[in-house]
This record gives C-alpha cells, sequence and structure tokens, in this order.
C-alpha cells in the first residue's frame, strides 16, 4: 500500500486533542485514575509515559522494515517493557519519593495501550521524525488528560494545587477525602468526559450552524 | 490455623477490600468493555481468575528461582561459573520476564482449549487472548513481586500466598464486572443525558460502586481478632 | 479525512467457498530471529542498566532512613546499618560523634486499615524505652487514619518503656504506662501501629539488648 | 570472572533461552493444536493489531475477526489500527470500510392523511403521545399520527409533518436519534445510510393483509413477494419485510422488488437524485431541496 500517512504535524497535533488517547479513545485508563489523586504524581507519570513512548516509537520506527506481521505486537511489548523497566529504574534513583507514591503503576504502563497503539499505527508503519513527533502530541495529549484530573481531584480533595494552597481554610481539618480516594476518580473521571461530549457537541452542533442555510 | 487465617484475609483482602477494579484500577479496559451484558462479564470473570492464577504460579516460579538476589538456579550457575561474593541479581528483568510468560502461557492455554474443549472455548476461552495485556494480571505478578524480593526470608511469599492472592484479585474482578454489567443492563432502559451517555455514566456508576466498597475497608482486622478470639 | 469517505462504487463481498486454513508451516524459531535478537539485547542492555542505577537505587532506600535517625534516637549522628544483631530484621546502630552506640533504628510492618505499614522505631542503646516513632510507608484513609504521620501522633510513643504492651484506646485523661490516645476516627489505624510497635520491640529487644552490652564491653576494654 | 559481566551475561542468557523455549513450544503447539477455520478469519486476524484491548468491543482480536467475516460486522472498529488497518481488512474482506455509513432515521409509515382509513375527529391535545392513548384517532394502530412529537425534539430542524406524515429531511439529519425516542409509536428507527439512498420498509403494521387494506390504501400486507426475490436480503417477521442492513449492497439493483411491491411499502428515502428533483420539482418538497448539496452539507455533518 502506499500511503504516506499523516505528516509530523498533523500527527503532533491530532495527538493532543482530536485524538486524545484519554477522552477520546479511552486507553490507558488504569494509570489515568490511580495516579491523578495529586498533580505531582501526575506530572511524573506523564514524564515518564513520554520518555518510554517516545523510546519505543523511535526504535519501533527504526526498525520498521524487519518486523514480521504476526510477531510485531511480541517486538513492541518487548520493547516497552525493557523502556519501562529503565524509566522505573530512573525513577527509583532520581525521584525516589515519586517511584514510591507511584508504586506498581510505572511497570503497568507496559500494558498501556496508548504505547501499543501508536507503535501500531504510527511508528511501524512511519519515519522516525513523525514517530518522534507523534510520541510529543500523544504524550501531551495524555498529560492534558492526567493534569485536567489531578487539577480538579487535589484542588477539591487537598485543597492545594501542586502543594500550593488554594482554597481557603486549608489550614486545619480541611479534606474532601473521597476525591482523593478511588471513588473520586471514578467520579471525576466520569464528570470530565461528560463535560468533554458535551463541549464537542456544542462545537460540532456551532459548525452545523454556520453551514446550514438559512436555518 | 494461623496459616489458614493468613491465607484467608490475603484472599478476601485481594477480593474486597482492595478490589482490583476500585482500589487498585486495574483491569478498567475489560471493565468497561465486556461489561455490558451478565454473561459475557461472567465468562470475562472467569477466564481473568484462571489466566491470573497460572499467571501469577509462573511469575512466583520464576521470581523465586530464577530472578530474586540469591536465587537458586542464578546462585548455582554463579559458583560453577567460579563464584565468589555477592549475589547475581536478575530483578531488573522481571517485568520483561512477567509479560513474555504471561503472553505465550496464555497463548498456549487459548490453543489448548480450543483443540481439545471446544464448548468449553466458545465459553471463555475468546476471553484468553484480551486478557494477555489486562493491567490486572500484570498487577498481580507485580504483587507478588513485592512480597519476594527484597522481603526478609520468614515474610517472603510462598506459592500459596501467591495463588491465594490472584484467586482472590480474580473473584474481585468477576464480582466487580458482574454488579457493573448487572447496572448496565438497567442502564439501558433509563433517560441518561446525552453528554454521559457511554462510558461517561460508567464511570459514575463506578465511583459509587467503589464508595461501597470502601465499607470493606476494616474488615479483615475485624476478621482477623475474630479468629483469634476464636483460638483462643 | 479523504479517506474514510465512502468511494462511490463499492465492491462485491468476496462471496466465494469457505475455504479452511492449512496449519502454519516453517520453523518458528527461524521467523523468530528477531525477537531472540532483540531479547538477548535488552536482557544485557537491562543488567548493564541495573548495574549503574542499582547502588544509586540502594543509596535511595538506605538514606529514607538513615535520615530520620538523627529525629529518632536523640544524639545520633551517624548511622551504620547492622543486619547481625537481629536476625531477619532490618537494624541500624545510631552513634553520636564519638562512635559510641547511643540507640537502635528498627524497621517494623504489619497490617493496617488499609494496607501493610512500615514504620521505624527508634530504641535508646539498652532497649528499655522507645525514643521515637516514624511512618516510613502508609495508604491509610486520608484524612483520618493517615494522622498517624503527624508528628502530634508520633509523640506520643516517645519515651515509654519497651516492657509494656501498648494499647490504643481513646481516652484523653488516662495516662497508664502503655496507653496511646488513639486519634479520632481512625482507632484501628492508631491499634495497629501499637500493635506493629509491640511486635517489632519484643522481637529485636532481647538480641539487641544483648549486642549493646557486647559493644560496650569491648568499649570497656579499650 | 566478575559478577558483572556474569550477571550482564546470565540476564542476556535469561531472556535468551525464554524467547526460545517460548516460541518454540507456541510453535509446536501452533501446529499440533491447530484448528481449522475461515481461511479469511485468519488473513484479517493477521491483519489486525492483536493488541486484544477490546477497543472494538469484542473480546479480543480473533472475535473480532470471526465477526467480520461471519457476521459481516463492520471493519473500522479497530482504535488501536487505525484507518490503515481498516482498509487492510476491508481489502481482505473485498468490501467497503463503513465508518462512514451515518445512521439516520427512517419513518415506518407511508400513508399521508388521504391514504388513512377510518380516520375519527381527534379533538384532544395535539401530541402523539396524548393521541396514542385514545382509540380511534386513526385505523391503523401502527401508523403515524401525525402530530410531530419528532418535529418538536430535533434540534436540527430535520424533520417535518407534511400531509400528516412525518418526513425526515436528509440533507439536515444528523442522526441524533432524538425523533426515534420521541415517537410513540416506535416506528421510527435508525438504519445505516450506506448512499445516498437506500430502500427502506415504509410501513410498520403488523397485522395481516385483509386487515391493513382495511386501514390504510399503501401499507404492506405481507404478501412476500419482495422476500421471495431477494431471499438473502429481506426475511418476513410479523407479516413485514425487515432488511438486513448489514448485508444491504448500494450497488445491488433493487428496484425490481420496489416495482414488484403491489402496495406502496418500499420506498428509497435519503437524498434525492437529480433526476428526482427535476421529475419532482413542482411537488411537495420542492421548496425545501436544493440541487446542489455538494456545497450545502459536509461531511463531518452528514455523519452526525
Amino acid at each position: 500500500m502506499a500511503m504516506n500517512g499523516p505528516t509530523a504535524t498533523e500527527r503532533f497535533v491530532n495527538g493532543i486533542l482530536p485524538e486524545n488517547p484519554v477522552y477520546r479513545q479511552l486507553l490507558g485508563l488504569c494509570p489515568t485514575l490511580a495516579v491523578t489523586a495529586a498533580m505531582k504524581p501526575a506530572l511524573t507519570m506523564a514524564g515518564a509515559v513520554l520518555f518510554v513512548l517516545v523510546c519505543a516509537n523511535v526504535l519501533v520506527s527504526l526498525i520498521r522494515g524487519l518486523l514480521k506481521p504476526h510477531l510485531r505486537i511480541l517486538v513492541f511489548t518487548l520493547t516497552i517493557a525493557t523502556f519501562v523497566t529503565i524509566a522505573d529504574r530512573l525513577l527509583a534513583a532520581y525521584l525516589y519519593s515519586m517511584s514510591k507514591a507511584l508504586g506498581p503503576y510505572v511497570p503497568l504502563i507496559i500494558v498501556n495501550c496508548i504505547i501499543i497503539s501508536r507503535c501500531e499505527i504510527c511508528s511501524s508503519k512511519q519515519g522516525v521524525v513523525t514517530a518522534i513527533a507523534d510520541a510529543f502530541g500523544v504524550a501531551f495529549g495524555y498529560a492534558l488528560a492526567l493534569l485536567s484530573i489531578a487539577t480538579v481531584r487535589e484542588i477539591l480533595g487537598r485543597g492545594t494545587w501542586l502543594d500550593i494552597p488554594v482554597m481557603p481554610l486549608t489550614q486545619g481539618d480541611y479534606g474532601w477525602s473521597v476525591m482523593i480516594l478511588s471513588p473520586g476518580a471514578f467520579l471525576v473521571m466520569g464528570l470530565l468526559l461528560g463535560l468533554w461530549n458535551w463541549v464537542e457537541k456544542r462545537r460540532a452542533r456551532g459548525r452545523l450552524g454556520a453551514s446550514a442555510p438559512g436555518a | 490455623m494461623e496459616y489458614f487465617v493468613n491465607l484467608l484475609l490475603i484472599g478476601v483482602g485481594a477480593a474486597l477490600i482492595h478490589n482490583f477494579v476500585f482500589y487498585y484500577f486495574v483491569g478498567l479496559c475489560p471493565f468497561l468493555g465486556v461489561s455490558k451484558r451478565i454473561d459475557m462479564a461472567f465468562g470475562m470473570g472467569l477466564a481473568v481468575t484462571f489466566v491470573i492464577s497460572i499467571a501469577s504460579t509462573l511469575s512466583w516460579l520464576l521470581t523465586y528461582y530464577v530472578l530474586r538476589p540469591g536465587a537458586p538456579v542464578s546462585s548455582w550457575i554463579w559458583s560453577t561459573l567460579g563464584g565468589g561474593s555477592g549475589e547475581v541479581n536478575l530483578t531488573i528483568l522481571s517485568y520483561l520476564v512477567y509479560i513474555f510468560a504471561i503472553a505465550s502461557s496464555v497463548q498456549f492455554v487459548e490453543m489448548y482449549v480450543r483443540k481439545f474443549f471446544p464448548p468449553l472455548y466458545k465459553s471463555f476461552g475468546i476471553f484468553l487472548p484480551l486478557i494477555t495485556t489486562n493491567c490486572a494480571i500484570l498487577f498481580a505478578c507485580l504483587e507478588i513481586m513485592k512480597n519476594v524480593v527484597g522481603v526478609e526470608p520468614a515474610a517472603m511469599w510462598g506459592l500459596d500466598q501467591a495463588l491465594v492472592l490472584s484467586l482472590g484479585g480474580g473473584v474481585g474482578f468477576t464480582i466487580a464486572i458482574v454488579i457493573m454489567a448487572g447496572i448496565r443492563e438497567e442502564l439501558e432502559l433509563s433517560e441518561i443525558p446525552e453528554p454521559m451517555r457511554g462510558p461517561g455514566i460508567v464511570f459514575i456508576v463506578a465511583g459509587i460502586l467503589a464508595l461501597a466498597f470502601m465499607g470493606f475497608a476494616g474488615v479483615d482486622s475485624a476478621l482477623a481478632r475474630l479468629f483469634k478470639a476464636g483460638m483462643s | 479525512m479523504a479517506d474514510d469517505r465512502a468511494v462511490e462504487e463499492p465492491r462485491q463481498p468476496a462471496a466465494e467457498g469457505v475455504a479452511l486454513s492449512e496449519p502454519p508451516k516453517g520453523g518458528a524459531l527461524s521467523q523468530a530471529w528477531l525477537v531472540l535478537v532483540m531479547a538477548t539485547f535488552f536482557g544485557a542492555a537491562l543488567a548493564g542498566v541495573e548495574h549503574k542505577l542499582g547502588p544509586v537505587i540502594a543509596m535511595n532506600k538506605l538514606n529514607e532512613t538513615i535520615l530520620q535517625v538523627p529525629s529518632l534516637v536523640p544524639g545520633a549522628v551517624e548511622t551504620t546499618p547492622d543486619m547481625e544483631s537481629a536476625h531477619g530484621k532490618n537494624v541500624f546502630r545510631a552513634l553520636d560523634e564519638n562512635g559510641r552506640l547511643v540507640g537502635w533504628v528498627v524497621q517494623g510492618r504489619g497490617q493496617g486499615f488499609a494496607d501493610r505499614i512500615e514504620v521505624l522505631i527508634g530504641l535508646d542503646a539498652s532497649v528499655a524505652t522507645i525514643t521515637g516513632l516514624f511512618v516510613l510507608d502508609q495508604k491509610e484513609t486520608p484524612g483520618l487514619g493517615d494522622n498517624i504521620t503527624t508528628r502530634a501522633f508520633r509523640d506520643r510513643f516517645a519515651g515509654i518503656g519497651t516492657d509494656v504492651t501498648l494499647v490504643a484506646q481513646n481516652t484523653t485523661t488516662n495516662r497508664e504506662a502503655g496507653v496511646i490516645q488513639a486519634l479520632s476516627g481512625a482507632t484501628i489505624s492508631s491499634s495497629a501501629v501499637c500493635t506493629i510497635v509491640n511486635q517489632t520491640v519484643n522481637e529485636v529487644k532481647e538480641p539487641l539488648a544483648e549486642a549493646a552490652r557486647a559493644a560496650s564491653v569491648v568499649r570497656g576494654d579499650r | 570472572m566478575s559478577i558483572v559481566v556474569v550477571t550482564i551475561a546470565l540476564a542476556a542468557a535469561t531472556l535468551l533461552i525464554l524467547a526460545v523455549v517460548m516460541s518454540t513450544i507456541l510453535g509446536i503447539a501452533n501446529k499440533s493444536f491447530h484448528v481449522p477455520v475461515d481461511v479469511r478469519v485468519e488473513k484479517v486476524l493477521a491483519a489486525l493489531p492483536g493488541a486484544n484491548c477490546g477497543g472494538c468491543d469484542y473480546v479480543g482480536c480473533s472475535d473480532y475477526a470471526e465477526a467480520i467475516v461471519l457476521k459481516g460486522e463492520d471493519v473500522t472498529r479497530c482504535p488501536v489500527g487505525g484507518a490503515a488497518v481498516s482498509r487492510e481488512v476491508a481489502r481482505i474482506m473485498g468490501v467497503e470500510i463503513r465508518q462512514a455509513w451515518p445512521m439516520r432515521p427512517v419513518v415506518h409509515c407511508a400513508a399521508t392523511l388521504d391514504k388513512r382509513k377510518r380516520r375519527g375527529d381527534y379533538e384532544g391535545e395535539r401530541t402523539c403521545h396524548a393521541a396514542n392513548i385514545v382509540s380511534g384517532v386513526q385505523g391503523c394502530v401502527y401508523g403515524c399520527l401525525g402530530l410531530g412529537d419528532c418535529v418538536s425534539v430535533c434540534e436540527y430542524d430535520a424533520i417535518h409533518v407534511v400531509d400528516g406524515l412525518a418526513r425526515v429531511d436528509y440533507e439536515r439529519c444528523t442522526g441524533c436519534g432524538a425523533c426515534v425516542k420521541a415517537c410513540p409509536r416506535n416506528i421510527i428507527s435508525r438504519i445505516p445510510f450506506k448512499a445516498d439512498r437506500v430502500l427502506a420498509v415504509l410501513c410498520a403494521n403488523k397485522d395481516f393483509g385483509k386487515e391493513v387494506s382495511d386501514v390504510c390504501e399503501v401499507g404492506c400486507i405481507g404478501c412476500k413477494v419482495c422476500a421471495r426475490v431477494v431471499s438473502d436480503l429481506i426475511t418476513i417477521q410479523d407479516n413485514l419485510p425487515v432488511f438486513d442492513y448489514g448485508k444491504y449492497d448500494p450497488s445491488q439493483d433493487l428496484q425490481a422488488i420496489v416495482d414488484k411491491c403491489p402496495r406502496e411499502s418500499l420506498v428509497w428515502i435519503g437524498k434525492p437524485t437529480s433526476r428526482d428533483i427535476q421529475e419532482t420539482a413542482d411537488e411537495t418538497l420542492s421548496e425545501r431541496v436544493e440541487a446542489d448539496f455538494k456545497t450545502t452539507v459536509d461531511q463531518t455533518e452528514w455523519r452526525g
């Protein structure tokens, strides 16, 4: 099939909003919910995903000529698992407290469908530059989703944002604990997803109104 | 007796208190994807329980005998090669080895069941490939690794504890996904605001269920006290 | 978007007789050469990474405890890990500026309300009193159980003798020996910490006291 | 030999051995446990990513592959593989990519006021919901009531009651499904529009032919002629022909059954062709239809 696919710029832009991995494709939800109780772990997680995504995309893109169709997923998984291990070790070595806070969710990046789907869709078919752009775009989209959820949860749950007190009365016993606990993760995710769909629909209708003749 | 109480607590903990879905958020993809009908959800739950048991057995064996620092296999090779001070530590390979072992063993089981037990394959074998890359499975392996590597020998988990954890986790997953499927079958009939349809409302329901499951917190310590009282 | 557009002339679906597949041919290994090469390479590379980062990580783990020692044992400035004195427990010797043994720090762990709790217990040299407590790792309920990490709660343990069994109670007035005032709304977490402390102290009391005597004998000889 | 070298060598060897053992076992198993299946299933499966993420709402890639081949499922459901995989699967199956098939509502009634028999005087509230409770509004208890509940819920001004019969303006419709829910008689359903115009059964009367012709001049009498001509596409349920739109192929010439239908129940719906517009230039829909829809309808809007 002679097809070039989207360009690097398109890949980058698409990853952030139009094909947002969390809100649009509902991929990689386990860590999304687990690490968003506060901003710092969410940021760290986003960084780890960026690292793994870029490395895996580059490597897969480089060896894409050698891939056998029926073994490609195995190769992707091997590559991803290796880079995840490296990311995990790097975190443990240089950001020990974060590594402790994230716990098993760093190794769980291996089974995060976001990365494997980028390998499959983009980097196993396109060149290194496009693959890097794609990795950055998708990772930023993922970061955006993580940080939006974490913002809501940390502000409501702890009254702080990036550990900076933002809510009044943060001294003393402030704490809407449920927001930090697991139910809060599900609820915030559900509501933000609803909000996302609502905005999408509004925008779609806006376009429609503009193009409909004399409605 | 205390041995069984301990196992029971691990199992109950994994199934209810630290439910894989509602507490650790692992296994969310099938939880969202295959929870539309109760029978499908139940098949999925069974398959997860089955795979999780195989995977944790394998990963415990590999971790205990090959990967952990001072594991029998690696230290035997080290001493054969000349030996000396220090221990060969292959823990860094664990993620790679787990994912490898899980994927291959599941594929093997799938082929086996498909060839020799076609009815069984129809009812739950089709779920097998879907859960190879399910985070719940890898998560169980990681939990087991946490209790084998770098723990003092007395507290190190044996195969029995590893199996109970994985069975408990699988049962917990089954409970969660079947409850969810039951609710979703009812949701089909209800009026839901447009933007919340689909995954949105499922997350909200899951949140409420997670809230309910929080009620199980502390059940294990209470059980432990109960058994202790019963024993003395 | 143009690629998804429905084309005007759809082709007829392939409706020929159903052909059944044949078993695959060819050696599985020769096809998987890339996987094998990559597995070998990755294995070696990871071991290399571990060789570089392993010591740093081990240091991080150790530092986590060592940084706490001065606040747990009064007068301690230096710490050395001690794996021999109490077998199977992570024990650290707290030394003062002259290298004299002033106390011990012991790692203890046990089941809390939500998950495992890991604590550091500071003990004086003869293991007669608890000098401090620090919570290394816990996943208790935010806002309630996780208050076990607060200074106010931890300080309730300092100065209690190791000969009494600690219990957590909801009292403010009762100051019997061994009664720790439980955190409001988190009795179970408070009791769990007490139990962990009791267990750990009981296990290490004898061997550490022994080791401390031995250390002072050595010192006396000098 | 230093421990570092041994560890590195052993790490490499461990993974190598694992890889060799696993791929050998799987290779042997793959041969000896082989179950013959439709070769297209295997081809489709090979084209799918094999991530088994469940994003297609099927239980893994093989289940989806089977559904594609055996049940004619949509080839574009794979979120991991994206458009490239869809194209490849479509090529294997020799079908069109159907992602763009928009779901559009069909009012399953073709009877304008003058075609309905035994109409009574209805003086109640002017909504279908109210009229549906009252008996005797019109003879047919299945057909459109024409009081416009669907019109009031449509946010796109895409459905109107003309001559007492709800009609969809397929140029404005986005397929949101509001009208489907609003209809108290449940005679609006959504079908995949595989072409600009598709054939649909515009009758919902489940009674036998005699009773239908008593209440309606155009309703389906369940004569089964259409089902006999294209038996793979149409089945008769409750005296009504039912299209299997999964198998519906826009290129198939179905005009024959429309001509054979003794009533007026099989009707082409959708965007009018330019010939239709010319032919019906002075008829009911004329003021709403514009000949040049390429400029007014863009793809995204049409898809919904």
